[in-house]
């Protein structure tokens, strides 16, 4: 009884409740024929939001004001400069996700040196590097799609065991993000900046060092989400991310994450990202249009935010 | 009961906490018009605490307010205006984004209306020159870029200005912190003026003759409660300290000798005055009133000792709090959380933190500086302040760092823990290591083997040995100041 | 004469293939103009932002850089008409295409989204007679073309009663948004006999099918490489039928000569219309080999077929 | 008395300097804006984004963020293409809610210490989806008056100019001038000094909510007046602008130091911005990165401009 109890007082079980309401209502129209189905594609998609997500939390957790909008570009500039160097052969899938990720790098270190030596407000910082990016992204190839290698687009798009290959990657990498923010100096490290930025410089902790890794960590991990995307889909598109900018966002907030920083949880990352693909699809079943869509999507958020916040002094 | 009639304010029997810490614990307090009320207290008193009582920031939880002998039922910040309660507080209280008019315009809420930056600029302007003849301030000018003094002038003509509502008690928290002699001779003028004609003057100041020239009666607050009350020409200067308990208090700790020139020069650093040293195994006292710049130098010495982007395996220095919610304690975490965070290198493989290590180290450092609480995985914030203020010290003393910075870090610390601190602190000593501290108080300056004294952002004396005293230091504190 | 004229493109978007093809068929096909001296300049401009009022700004500034002509593909069909007005009222002659604006002295080379909408639903008809239940993709919401191919297609199943829409789901015309929706929306759908689609959805649309054990059914696909190719691949391994319909990017090669056209003094009709380019089951082979790896289906107009396309309308 | 710059003048100068060299380098790539018509083409729809500007500067004033400027002016140019022009009255009153509802957030934000940012994101995609209920294909139809506002031509100089001047003027003495602008400022300057002088913080953050919903909404329907028809998606780009307008212009994101006359500057030298760079011919490819660039130039100015200023106080 008293384990219930406390399980209430988690900040991501809300997400995962909500998500589980979302699937339950949308199941019941076919009276349970869709379980499976319905589960499967929940967990795929689910995937791509999970790794922005995390990397946009960590980010996050780093407190007031840390926010990455960069996420979009970076997804299709990995995915599309990667694909056009694997050119559908198997032998260079390797060398797409290594190239993939130096991009990560790049960019999430484009992102930091205008931060810190600009002093830019990283959204606005974040931003600007996208415009950037976008526009390298349209000078790499200029939009056109070219397909993936045969054996990675057979393995993003097909499941082992019953459970989609993406949502293996995407545990694999929430199982790091965990261990890091929990078992590892650096995930107390960031917790700490997150709550208190002059604190953690007294407690001795090297707060730019972190902050740069931060950066770029959540730069690889759209990247990374962007090589898959772009295999999963069938090819690299040139507004392939645009979608992830909220996304990557809301699937934080919702996820339970402190807007205000120095909190941060992963399960709530993947309750949210569920939860945010399968209030479209239950919407979709019921025939709603794109307008109420919206509109319960926002006022998804503000009530979680209700809930859940309010009692730190907020980020202004 | 004739002087309730009469009292300008009268505060009965306040009681007021902030939580565990009793802020006010029974205070009464009378202000008759014109009079100047002196009040003097160590810090942490309760001095600014009654301030906010009698301006309607506060409501007591207990005790009542009245004035001209009306019980005041429903008082807050609008009542106390509207009474001609006006007050310059400790901390600076004007907008800096703002001109001088506009704060005016701020502070008066009933200058509205058109045209209301002339009459604004008048109104701040004639006071400037009643107080402060010759002050030279452009009132259309923005704060930020005022110098401290301008700003501490401003403030304390806002207070005397007259919009409508007459000032009829003026509370002055520490005004002339940042004034030098010379202004202090005239805002001081302009209390007994203002007193001549009728006002009441709270005035509060850690400056000791400025009370006794200037006030009328003095009372002198410890721990939350009024100890003495005396017109003004029964106390000296001797009688006031006393009064305060400071000298009172038997002596703490006695420092044994220790002979230190030879030991090694762990830290040096250059500043504005003298040059700063320190060896192992010293305890360094930074002495001085208030915000001279001793928490700067803290500040500087660690910024100069610690990497901002790589982590540093073995740090030079480590850092204990005084302002703990602003750079203390990490209000989400645990009390374990908090504790080892400096310490994280020494309990950590390859960067993977060892829960069992953690969870021991933590465990040893409960017993031995005796933080109260059932299970170091309670929030920080359960802990009563001077609890969290023992983690903060064992945060710093679990590392390896030779040199302890210490940030005025007793503050809200009771005298128990004191006397535990105090030991663990020489016994660490005599093992090597180095502690610089910053304290407000004297008993704690007084168990240092040197002493620097700043002044005005730079060190202007340095005692050592025997010549660590009381007396010292405060001769060392105000030099320069003409009485 | 038109060889001192000069003439711009206004484009609003950049961020998918489909645009990008159009833009390379402009500079292709007006540089060649410009090189030969019919025109004396064919300048392309995107906004950053897919936004009518960044748009609006560009045609403002057109008009100050003196251009005679600006060929424009609008964001929205009615916001840019104050901007469009104010080129007009200058002098200049204003030509939309695929994304036309109503401004009445603008000239249109229109096409015709409803019917194509409708004629996909006409085809279905033909080859299931029986109908079923179809899965509608709509593109971006609140859009102008969305709108307009979703009515079409609503007034096709109203034509043939005998199909039902029994899903819609917005795809944003890009692969992953459709794939995504899709797989949402297909667990807990009946059986379904037909996807009609707007174009740039059509794979995605059969990845999300082919993961689940759902028989295919017939996806109107959208010009794109991609889904040509899957669809030689069904259509070698099992014989899958369907057609492919949408509007050629090289279209606004079109526009261009039609402008220049006006320019040389051509009494030429607001309204155009230019068919969309539909490929079928017998011409799959010849249209994938012309298409570029990664792109779209095109076709590029030449003056003459300009010529061709003003008089018919006459 | 010797004259100097005080912090406001200096951060007044740096824009209008900026607009200037903006602006003669764009004079010299297209002579012929050097008009009246020219100037109006130039500017006009910089009119809408200097009201959202404001809007938002009168957010950033209080220490919050408006995340929702563009689906919120999005959502009133959709009102004002429908019900403005053909029921006038549920027009208006749809409005006035909708400035009500930016009075609410205030309240709301402040009374929950909630994150503005986090709850202005979720009301942006309210507002984004009324916007879609409301006009689910682009159309509708500006309202006569405001378009003939919007393309009046008054003597001397063009409508874009005076409107500029107008907006300036009037946010500066609502702003810089008046009580209530001086009580908005001060929350963001010293918010518990202002508490301690007996004012609601409440009511004055709601104030500051309110009136940016006034602007929003006053740049919704000038934005609709310049374009004659709405849809859905018309300003998001909003939201950004008038954050990059405001910082441009020399407003800071807290300490409620902001400039109304900076503020449209800022706005004005963002439009004109991209005009600039399609003057400059660039590539295709490279349009879109250069806006991220002329940003990330104007922001590293501003930080050489204010390392300028704080040496000038030092001395
Ligand atoms: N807002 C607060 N929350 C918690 N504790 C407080 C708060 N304000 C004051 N205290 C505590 O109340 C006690 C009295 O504080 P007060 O500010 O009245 O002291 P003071 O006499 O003015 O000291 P000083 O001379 O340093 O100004 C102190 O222990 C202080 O820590
Ligand atoms: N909010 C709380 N939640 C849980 N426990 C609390 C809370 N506040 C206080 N406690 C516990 O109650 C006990 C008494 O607290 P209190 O603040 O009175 O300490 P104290 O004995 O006065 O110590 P100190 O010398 O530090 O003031 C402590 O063990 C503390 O951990
Ligand atoms: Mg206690
Ligand atoms: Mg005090």
């Amino acid at each position: 009884m008293t384990s219930l109890f406390s399980l209430f007082g988690k900040p991501w079980i809300w997400s995962w409740l909500a998500a589980f309401v979302v699937w339950f209502l949308t199941i019941m129209v076919t009276f349970g024929a869709s379980t499976l189905g319905l589960s499967q594609a929940a967990f795929t998609f689910a995937a791509f939001s999970v790794i922005v997500g995390i990397g946009q939390m960590f980010v996050i957790t780093l407190g007031p004001g840390n926010i990455d909008l960069s996420v979009p570009a970076t997804m299709t500039l990995a995915g599309t400069v990667a694909l056009k160097l694997m050119n559908v052969e198997n032998g260079m899938i390797l060398s797409g996700l290594l190239v993939a990720i130096v991009i990560g790098l790049v960019i999430g270190l484009g992102n930091y040196v205008l931060i810190k030596a600009l002093r830019i407000p990283p959204i606005i910082a974040t931003l600007s590097v996208s415009f950037i990016v976008q526009s390298a992204a349209i000078w790499t190839n200029r939009g056109l799609r070219i397909k993936p290698p045969s054996m990675l687009a057979e393995f993003t798009t097909s499941t082992t065991l019953g459970v989609p290959n993406v949502a293996i990657v995407a545990l694999v990498i929430s199982l790091i993000a965990w261990f890091l923010l929990e078992k590892t100096v650096y995930g107390r490290w960031i917790s700490a900046i997150g709550q208190s930025m002059p604190a953690a410089r007294m407690a001795g902790i090297p707060v730019d060092g972190t902050r740069f890794v931060t950066y770029l960590f959540c730069a690889v991990l759209a990247s990374i989400a962007g090589y898959l995307l772009a295999c999963f889909s069938g090819g690299a598109a040139l507004n392939m991310g645009s979608e992830y900018l909220l996304t990557s966002i809301a699937v934080v907030v919702i996820g339970g994450t402190a807007v205000a920083g120095g909190d941060s949880n992963v399960p709530g990352i993947w309750g949210a990202s569920l939860f945010m693909f399968l209030v479209v699809s239950m919407l979709n079943t019921y025939g709603l249009g794109a307008g109420i869509r919206l509109i319960m999507t926002g006022l998804i958020i503000i009530s979680v935010i209700m809930l859940a916040g309010g009692r730190r002094v907020g980020m202004r | 009961m004739d002087d309730v009639l009469k009292a300008m304010i009268a505060v009965e029997d306040a009681k007021v906490s902030f939580g565990a810490v009793r802020a006010l614990d029974g205070v009464t307090l009378r202000v008759m018009p014109g009079e100047c009320v002196g009040l003097v207290g160590h810090n942490g008193a309760g001095k600014s605490t009654i301030v906010s009582v009698i301006d309607g920031g506060l409501t007591p939880h207990e005790g009542s307010v009245a004035s001209d002998g009306e019980r005041l039922e429903r008082y807050g910040i609008n009542a106390a205006r509207g009474r001609g309660v006006r007050c310059v507080f400790q901390e600076l209280s004007l907008c800096p984004n703002l001109s001088i008019v506009e704060n005016t315009r701020i502070m008066h809420r009933h200058l509205g209306g058109f045209g209301w930056r002339r009459r604004a600029a008048k109104i701040i302007e004639r006071s400037l020159d009643a107080v402060f003849p010759g002050h030279g301030i452009d009132s259309g000018r923005v704060v930020g870029d005022l110098s401290i003094a301008e700003r501490q002038m401003v403030e304390i003509s806002m207070a005397f200005s007259d919009a409508g509502i007459a000032p009829r008690l003026v509370i002055l928290d520490e005004p002339t912190s940042s004034l030098d002699a010379s202004l202090a001779r005239q805002m001081l003028d302009h209390v007994r003026r203002f007193v001549a004609a009728g006002g009441s003057v709270i005035l509060i100041s850690h400056i000791l003759h400025e009370i006794l020239e200037t006030a009328d009666r003095i009372i002198v607050m410890k721990d939350g409660r009024v100890v003495a009350e005396r017109p003004a020409q029964q106390f000296d200067h001797h009688g006031l300290v006393k009064a305060m308990g400071t000298v009172a208090k038997e002596e703490t700790g006695d420092r044994p000798p220790r002979a230190q020139s030879e030991a090694a020069l762990v830290l040096s650093h250059q500043t504005a005055g003298r040059p700063f040293t320190a060896r192992k195994g010293e305890i360094i006292g930074l002495a001085g009133l208030a915000g001279h710049g001793q928490t700067e130098l803290l500040l500087a010495l660690h910024a100069a000792q610690s990497g901002n982007w790589l982590p540093e395996r073995d740090p030079l220095v480590t850092f204990v709090a005084g302002d703990r919610r602003l750079n203390g304690v990490f209000e989400l975490w645990s009390i374990l959380r908090n504790f080892s965070i400096a310490s994280l290198g020494d309990l950590s493989r390859r960067g993977v933190i060892v829960p069992d290590e953690e969870q021991t180290k933590g465990n040893d450092w409960k017993r031995r500086i005796e933080i109260r609480t059932p299970d170091m995985a309670n929030p920080i914030l359960s802990l009563s302040g001077g609890n969290q203020q023992k983690v903060l010290f064992a945060r710093a003393l679990a590392t390896h760092a030779p040199v302890v910075l210490m940030d005025d870090p007793m503050r809200g610390v009771d005298v128990g823990t004191k006397q535990e601190v105090y030991a663990i602190i020489r016994e660490e000593a005599s093992r090597g290591r180095t502690f610089i501290w910053y304290s407000t108080e004297m008993d704690e300056v007084r168990l240092c083997d040197r002493v620097y004294v700043f002044r005005e952002g730079r060190i202007t004396a340095e005692l050592a040995g025997d010549a660590v005293s009381e007396a010292n230091i405060i001769a060392a504190s105000f030099e320069g100041v003409a009485a | 004469d038109t060889s001192g004229k000069k003439i711009a493109l206004s484009n609003n978007y950049a961020g998918n293939s489909w645009r990008q093809a159009m833009l390379t068929s402009w500079s292709k096909v007006t540089g060649e103009a410009v090189k030969s001296g019919v025109v004396a300049a064919a300048d392309p401009f995107t906004t950053a932002e897919n936004q009518a009022t960044e748009q609006a700004a560009q045609i403002q500034n057109m008009i100050l850089q003196g251009y005679d002509a600006i060929v424009l593909n609008a964001a929205s069909p009615t916001a840019l008409n104050g901007a469009v007005k104010e080129a007009c009222d200058a002098g200049i002659t204003v030509v939309s295409f695929d994304g036309i604006v109503t401004e009445p002295c603008a000239w249109r080379i229109a096409v015709k989204f409803k019917e194509m909408g409708r004629s996909e639903v006409e085809y279905l008809s033909k080859k299931l007679p029986e109908g079923g239940n179809l899965l509608e993709i709509r593109g971006l919401a609140g859009v102008f073309v969305d709108d307009e191919i979703s009515a079409g297609i609503h007034e096709g199943v109203k034509q043939f009663p005998q199909f039902k829409i029994v899903g819609s789901v917005h795809g944003d015309w890009a692969q992953d948004v459709a794939q995504k929706a899709v797989a949402g929306i297909l667990p807990s759908l009946p059986e379904i006999v037909g996807v009609v689609t707007q174009g740039g959805d059509g794979y995605g649309a059969a990845q999300a099918i082919a993961a689940t054990d759902r028989k295919m059914p017939i996806i109107i696909m959208g010009n794109r490489e991609d889904e040509l190719k899957w669809w030689k691949e069904q259509k070698d391994a099992k014989g899958y039928e369907t057609m492919s319909v949408s509007i050629a990017p090289g279209v606004s090669t079109l526009a261009f000569w039609v402008a220049q056209q006006i320019l040389d003094g051509k009494e030429v009709k607001k309204d155009l219309v230019v068919p969309f380019l539909r490929i079928d089951q017998d011409n799959l082979e010849t249209n994938l080999a012309n298409t570029q790896a990664g792109g779209v289906a095109n076709v590029e107009y030449t003056q003459a077929d300009a010529i061709k396309v003003i008089e018919s309308a006459k | 008395m010797t004259f100097r710059f005080s912090a406001d003048a200096m951060r007044l100068a740096i824009p209008a300097l900026s607009l200037t060299l903006l602006l003669a380098s764009v004079f010299w790539l297209q002579p012929r804006a050097m008009s009246y018509v020219g100037l109006n083409l130039l500017f006009n729809l910089a009119v809408p984004i200097a009201l959202a500007t404001i809007a938002q500067m009168l957010v950033m004033a209080v220490n919050d963020l408006d995340l929702s400027m563009g689906t919120f002016v999005s959502f009133v140019a959709c009102v004002s293409a429908t019900f403005l022009r053909d029921a006038p009255v549920i027009g208006i009153l749809i409005l006035s809610g909708a400035v009500a509802a930016y009075a609410a957030l205030g309240v709301v934000i402040h009374l929950r210490n909630l994150p503005s940012i986090v709850v202005t994101l979720g009301m942006s995609f309210v507002w984004g989806g009324l916007a879609v209920l409301l006009l689910p294909a682009p159309g509708g139809q500006a309202p006569d008056w405001v378009r003939w506002l919007m393309t009046v031509k008054p003597p001397l100089a063009p409508m874009a100019i005076v409107a500029s001047i107008v907006i300036a003027a009037v946010a500066h003495l609502l702003v810089m001038r008046s009580s209530l602008g001086v009580l908005i400022r001060g929350i963001g300057g010293n918010q518990r000094s202002v508490e301690r002088a007996g004012w609601s913080i409440v009511a004055a953050r709601a104030a500051a909510y309110g009136l940016a919903g006034l602007f929003a909404v006053l740049a919704g329907i000038a934005l609709v007046g310049l374009t004659t028809s709405a849809d859905a998606n018309i300003a998001l780009r909003y939201t950004l602008l008038s954050i990059a307008g405001v910082i441009l212009g020399g407003g800071e994101f807290i300490g409620g130091r902001v400039s109304p006359i900076g503020a449209v500057i800022g706005a004005l030298t963002l439009t004109l911005a991209g005009s600039f760079l399609s003057f400059l011919r660039i590539s295709p490819d490279w349009q879109i990165g250069a806006q991220g660039a002329i940003l990330i130039i104007v922001l590293a100015l501003r930080l050489m401009l204010n390392r300028l200023e704080k040496r000038e106080k030092r001395r």
